[in-house]
């Protein structure tokens, strides 16, 4: 039983992972309060359930489970367009200003989940998952790892590594940990931040789109879904300390081991209670999270 | 002409005006609303204590505080307790009844007086605010850790909320009040009563607020604002200023609470969620943060164009909220009085109110990663 | 700082002043600001009030925005079509009836807000709204102060019957309690409770542990989860340790979606395991995926594939209306069933004054989809059919038993012994 | 030099993730002193300061505070309370409330109850402290701008308003980080003019670049280069040693965020 509890802590901790990645870039990097997160997830999901039904309709039988890779390079790109266009039209006027980001992203939000009930109707939908993600890895007798939930921790290590090899080890990268430490000095040195700050959104947002395929595999799809997510979101990336990737994926190791462990002895709710409990127990420890950015300024 | 109406001494002369006015018109409200405008009304001042609070942690200490849904919450249970033994009778109440509980739990009992239940939800939510900001103060946890840190408070509590269903109603709530002082709670009397009152502990509440501002108490708090550090090298202990405007604020939004649950007839954990939390927010911001006019005039503002917008376009108004909230943050940074404050100049042709006037309240207010 | 002052306080009146004067405005005619509106909400704007001219006012308050939204828009839409079908054949007492659609935005004060402004606002003649029991509690005491009407369509916990409410969903004798006894007679004694961490589940697992003890079934567990929930691999494991023969089934909107994706991906298929649902329908089922769900039970009281006359035209004018795709479901038939019993107490009546529709409604026969319908002037719920079905890979549910004659709602239980005590002194 | 010292730093040392910002550093003030702190950039002035302040907790080192009511260890302390006991500091970037005006600045910075009830029961200004900070704004010559919100003063004003603040603080002890940096040569003499009013009745600490200004103050200076102590001395002392040359004119290190 250990075992499975173990894996499942594992597969609870990836998801939180994967649906807070994204928020480590748009809020952990670029400051932005991005209570649009969930609605990015939300695009990513419905992304997916378009992808399945042009699958449907348009080609043979035989390669309708060809959909899925499709479908999260679709839902990158949606999350990624829609992200870039946010950009453009209204994150630039909230640098510098993370609390009214906070307030204007909330709007937007609603803005999208209107749009989405708008849209594909206000009930939830369906995706069919491919069938070579059906059933699981038999690890002995009672013991079964869920194809789907080896896929999405794959997943979230791949995001990880894509993620990391972006920001730490290339040319674009290294762009945007420039503009995101210091923006005057990046700007004189003649990178154009505008650019990258375009790009560094729409990246958090397009990896958002990628949770929300991912995601469709195993909850719900429907306009208000990304209220489910939003919340753990932001304490993976607070817990894990703003700004830190590797902070981040702790933070998702933390909270997912504990949110199975609790539940596992107690309730769902309790176990809920329990783990936001020990958050803020934490920060007080921790006050700016595991993995802290130390700075010597006055405030 | 316009010069002469700004001198200094007609300038106060003026406000006064403007308040008297405001005062009239807000109480003789009655007498020009229908019953269920009226009721809408007395909620959105309600709303606006709330956001008077707000203002005092947000816009003048620069405390973001996502978690007032839930002293407002406590408050309104506390008024909602109280109405519902009311109710009862002396019996148990209905929820408990169906739950199993066999007699009242003994945090229930105090319940029974409406002194107590007052009392109660004031002091509860400021000492919940008071032992949260004990240990998050001293430990110098603040900007957005401190705001995510209120967001943890509301799901434990509002879950914790719904888990206790036999004790809290779970996510029904508390509703089906029918007495207060014996008297029924929907006769006319009452309903014009309870509105006056809410008019009258508003008007109550901006006084106070604003002698806190105008006392030394609200100068350091704008310094804590500004640069805590700073403060606390001139030594002061931001941590018990911020502990203490805290707690006023939390002991606004219960008393707020509380007056909802008498205007509404309802409380339940979703009132205490993210998404109210949020919104109180909202109102404040769209106001003006760090003037209380602002918060008074946002909450009611944003409050009757939600209501408004969702009875025209019952499918669609979340546009248009959405669309509000975007564009106000945006491009009315200062809200509602901040536009005032930019128009203001143009009619005084007097040297342009500068940028910085406004900025340190936004800049300090923002501050927080 | 200096000047600001003035401005400040003309502001201050200005705003007050322009809200008063804007509340007091729209007091007078709710039709301006709606003529503009959507389709739909624009049916809303006549220019009588009440029932005053050739057309009379009804409400419809559901969740259009929201969590719950998923659940009621389809619930309002099967409203709309009664009231477009009964204004086909003439209206009802002569007068087209106009319905004004609120949103009470998943927030249960916003539906007793909308509530208190439509009866005293619009001046309807009733009101068709509601799904989750915290809204239903929430315009209770409007309903009852105000002295309106409510029909509410939606299955839920019983312990309720109030005057001014009519029931046309199911209470728990009309839907959890014979599905408890039919898995019984089945031989699955071992019973997993698991629901989401609301008032109904809570309630409807009270009743289901009274009646498993006193006819020698188990639960073997009870497992609430925070509404919104979306990870049940905890859960599963929990099932799968506890082996039940079934689990029943009370989660509600997202949280079925998440918990028979991943009951489905651990292994357990329907046939492993036993599930009955009584929160998931036709509309449900379409959003989680037929492909996950056949095989598992669920208890209503109307199918889409109800053999009925009346539901072959129902199904048909439905999909008519709102597309080939679209599906019927219970609390759909529910709200429309409801808006004809309404048009029917009228006419009997004679009147659209509620005290004399009441009366009226009272023993009130009608065949609706599900078959043949009454209402009990008792408590004012409806003597329904119960049915349990299995869902089937095509996304429709096929009935396995039902039975066969409409069940007396019994929302306190008073007529089974083992649920004394259950619903205390009141 | 045998007077009693009324600060004493023993043996500091001060570390941020494994790097020693200040090693087994020594200082002692005599009452009254005018001390200037000066090295290269990383040198560890700043933190010096930072630990007398209560800013930064040292790893090990004591350093005491000869207050009239008795010796105390400074390290045990709160930042809050540390300035109570009469230990002022003053930041390199001008730390002004820039929402408060220029009044209100002062109001605040003026020794007081600085208890949370005192403040609230205090609505308006006693006349001995309105007589207080008039003076002062003439002595830092911003009486035209008191009604000005501090955030709209040039940077020069800025300063002075808070050197101003520091004055009506009564601090035994002021330290002052840069006092001159970005500031106009007019400005700058100005500052001067109010450092030599500032010593007159305290205990100062200067950590300063601008060799010319440090010039005009016949005082002790103290050098430090990489956390540790390099010279003590009078300017023409400290002028003439190698190492000091070394340090300034020798091999330029790369200076690192510890400035």
């Amino acid at each position: 039983m250990w075992l499975t509890q173990l894996f499942n802590g594992l597969s609870v901790s990836s998801i939180l992972l994967l649906i807070a990645l994204g928020l480590s870039i748009t809020f952990g990097l670029m400051k932005i309060i991005n209570m649009a997160h969930g609605e990015f997830i939300m695009i990513g999901s419905y992304a997916a359930y378009v992808t399945q039904n042009v699958f449907k309709s348009a080609l043979p039988k035989s390669a309708f489970d060809a959909y899925f890779p499709v479908a999260i390079v679709v839902s990158f790109a949606v999350a990624f367009a829609i992200g870039y266009l946010l950009e453009a039209t209204l994150i630039r006027f909230l640098y510098g200003r993370p609390l009214d980001s906070l307030l204007a992203t909330w709007g937007v939000g609603l803005v999208l989940q209107q749009v989405a009930r708008s849209i594909f109707g206000a009930p939830n939908v369906a995706v069919t998952s491919p069938s070579w993600l059906d059933g699981g890895m038999r690890i002995m007798d009672g013991v079964v790892f869920p194809y789907k939930r080896l896929f999405i921790i794959g997943l979230v290590l791949v995001c990880l590594l894509a993620m990391y090899l972006y920001i730490y080890r290339s040319g674009p990268g290294r762009r945007m940990r420039a503009v995101m430490q210091n923006r005057e000095m990046a700007a004189c040195l003649g990178i154009s931040t505008r650019r990258v700050d375009g790009m560094t959104f729409a990246i958090g947002s397009g990896i958002a789109g990628i949770a929300g395929c991912a995601l469709s595999l195993i909850g719900a799809i429907g306009p208000t879904i990304g209220t489910n997510y939003i919340v753990d979101a932001f304490m993976v990336v607070v817990l894990g300390g703003v700004g830190k990737l590797v902070g981040t994926v702790a933070g998702a190791l933390g909270i997912g081991m504990f949110n199975t462990l609790f539940e596992w002895w107690s309730t769902a709710s309790l176990g809920k209670v329990f783990v936001f409990v020990l958050i803020v127990a934490f920060l007080q420890w921790r006050t700016m999270g595991l993995f802290a950015v130390k700075t010597r300024s006055l405030d | 002409m316009l010069q002469a109406l700004t001198a200094p001494r007609t300038r106060k002369l003026w406000l006064l005006l403007g308040y008297a006015a405001a005062a009239a018109a807000l109480f003789s409200a009655p007498l020009y609303l229908s019953d269920f405008r009226l009721n809408l009304l007395a909620k959105f001042l309600a709303f606006a204590i709330v956001a008077l609070g707000l203002d005092l942690i947000w816009g003048y200490t620069g405390i973001l505080s996502l978690g007032h849904g839930v002293f407002f919450g406590l408050g309104a249970y506390a008024m909602g307790m109280h109405l519902k033994l009311a109710a009862a009778g002396g019996r148990l109440p209905d929820f408990m009844d169906w739950s199993g509980v066999t007699k009242l739990p003994w945090f229930w009992a105090p319940f029974e007086s409406f002194g107590v239940a007052v009392l109660l939800g004031i002091l509860i939510p400021a000492a919940l605010a008071l032992f949260l900001g004990f240990f998050t103060f001293r430990n110098r946890i603040r900007g957005v850790y401190f705001t995510i840190l209120t967001q943890a408070l509301v799901i434990i509590t509002v879950t914790l909320f719904i888990g206790q269903q036999a004790y809290t109603g779970g996510t029904n709530g508390l509703t089906g009040f029918t007495k207060l002082f014996g008297q029924g709670l929907k006769t006319d009397g009452m309903k014009t009563g309870l509105y006056l009152a809410t008019v009258i502990v508003l008007i109550g509440a901006f006084v106070l607020c604003r002698y806190l501002v105008k006392s030394r108490f609200g100068k350091v708090l704008r310094a804590i604002r500004d640069g805590e550090n700073r403060v606390r090298f001139l030594g002061f202990d931001p941590a018990m200023y911020q502990m203490a405007a805290f707690a006023i604020s939390a002991a606004l939004a219960g008393i707020a609470g509380m007056l909802f649950v008498l205007h509404v007839g309802i409380i339940s954990p979703s009132m205490m969620a993210i998404v109210p939390s949020i919104e109180m927010i909202l109102w404040v911001a769209i106001g003006g943060r760090g003037a209380l006019v602002g918060a008074v005039i946002g909450a009611v503002a944003l409050n009757y164009a939600k209501s408004s917008l969702s009875e025209s376009y019952p499918e669609i108004w979340t546009f248009f909220l959405g669309g509000l909230f975007i564009v106000a943050t945006v491009f009315l940074p200062g809200g509602i009085v901040g536009l005032a404050k930019q128009i203001g100049p143009l009619f005084r042709r007097k040297e342009a109110v500068h940028d910085q006037a406004l900025n340190p309240v936004l800049r300090e207010s923002n501050r927080s990663v | 700082m200096r000047k600001v002052h003035l401005f400040k306080s003309l502001g201050l009146v200005l705003t007050a002043s322009m809200a008063l004067a804007a509340c007091g405005g729209n007091e007078k005619g709710n039709a301006s600001p709606s003529a503009s509106a959507s389709p739909s909400a624009s049916a809303s704007s006549g220019a009588s009030a009440g029932e005053g001219g050739d057309t009379v006012k009804v409400g419809i308050l559901h969740s259009l925005s929201g969590t719950m939204a998923i659940s009621e828009v389809t619930v309002k839409n099967s409203e709309l079509m009664a009231i477009d079908e009964i204004n086909a054949k003439g209206g009802v007492l002569g007068k087209k009836i106009e319905p004004v659609i609120e949103d009470g935005a998943s927030d249960w004060p916003t539906f007793a807000e909308k509530a208190r402004k439509l009866l005293s606002e619009d001046k309807v003649a009733t009101v068709f709204g509601g799904w989750t029991s915290a809204s239903r509690k929430a315009m209770l005491p409007v309903f009852e102060e105000l002295k309106g009407l409510l029909w509410y369509p939606v299955q839920y916990e019983g312990l309720e019957s109030s005057p001014y409410i009519f029931y046309a969903g199911a209470t728990t004798n009309q839907q959890i309690v014979p599905s408890i006894d039919y898995l019984l007679e089945q031989g699955k004694k071992k019973m997993f409770l698991l629901g989401s961490d609301y008032v109904f589940p809570r309630t409807a697992n009270k009743i289901i542990k009274a009646q498993l003890a006193a006819k020698g079934g188990e639960a073997v567990a009870e497992e609430y989860t925070p509404l919104g929930y979306t990870d049940y691999s905890t859960i599963i494991a929990k099932i799968k340790s506890a082996k039940p023969d079934v689990v029943y089934n009370t989660l509600n909107g997202d949280s079925n979606v998440a918990f028979f994706k991943q009951l489905k991906d651990a292994g357990i298929a329907a046939k492993d395991l036993t599930t009955v649902s009584v929160s998931i329908a036709e509309e449900e089922v379409k959003g989680i995926g037929a492909d996950i769900l056949a095989g598992h039970l669920v208890a209503w009281n109307y199918y889409q594939t109800t053999d009925t006359p009346e539901n072959k035209t129902f199904v048909e004018n439905f999909k008519k209306k709102y597309g080939a795709d679209s599906v019927t479901s219970d609390p759909m038939e529910a709200g429309y069933t409801a808006v004809h019993l309404w048009a029917a107490a009228v006419e009997k009546a004679g009147s659209f004054d509620v005290e004399k529709v009441k009366e009226a409604a009272k023993g009130i026969e009608w065949n609706a989809p599900e078959g043949k319908v009454t209402i009990d002037g008792d408590n004012q719920h409806i003597y329904k059919t119960v049915r349990i079905g299995e869902i089937q890979s095509d996304g429709m549910i096929k009935e396995l038993w039902n039975s066969g004659s409409p069940v007396k709602p019994d929302p306190y239980l008073k007529t089974y012994d083992w649920a004394k005590g259950l619903s205390g002194g009141s | 030099m045998t007077k009693p010292s009324i600060l004493s730093c023993e043996k500091v040392t001060v570390a941020f993730d494994g790097f020693k910002a200040v090693q087994g550093m020594d200082l002692a003030l005599q009452p009254g002193e005018l001390r200037f702190l000066i090295g290269p950039n990383g040198a560890g002035k700043t933190t010096m300061l930072d630990v007398v302040c209560g800013k930064v907790k040292p790893v090990s080192g004591k350093v005491t505070f000869h207050a009239k009511s008795g010796s105390i260890d400074i390290t045990k302390r709160k930042e809050h309370k540390i300035a109570e006991l009469g230990i002022g500091r003053k930041f390199q970037t001008p730390s002004i409330f820039a929402g408060l005006t220029v009044e209100e600045n002062l109001e605040i910075a003026m020794s007081q109850n600085r208890g949370v009830w005192a403040a609230l029961r205090t609505t308006a200004m006693k006349k001995a402290e309105r007589e207080r900070i008039d003076a002062e704004l003439s002595l830092i010559g911003l009486g035209d701008q008191r009604a000005l919100r501090a955030g709209r003063l040039s940077h020069g004003q800025k300063q002075w308003l808070e050197i101003g603040m520091m004055l009506l603080q009564e601090p035994e002890i002021l330290l002052l980080d840069e006092p001159v940096a970005g500031m106009t040569d007019k400005e700058t003499e100005k500052t001067g003019e109010l450092l030599q009013e500032i010593v007159r009745k305290r205990t100062v600490v200067v950590v300063e670049h601008d060799m010319a200004f440090v010039r005009n103050f016949a005082s002790k200076v103290t050098v430090m280069h990489e956390g540790k102590l390099l010279k003590e001395g009078t300017m023409d002392e400290v002028q003439r040693d190698d190492r000091v040359a070394e340090v300034y004119l020798g091999r330029r290190r790369d200076v690192d965020a510890v400035g």
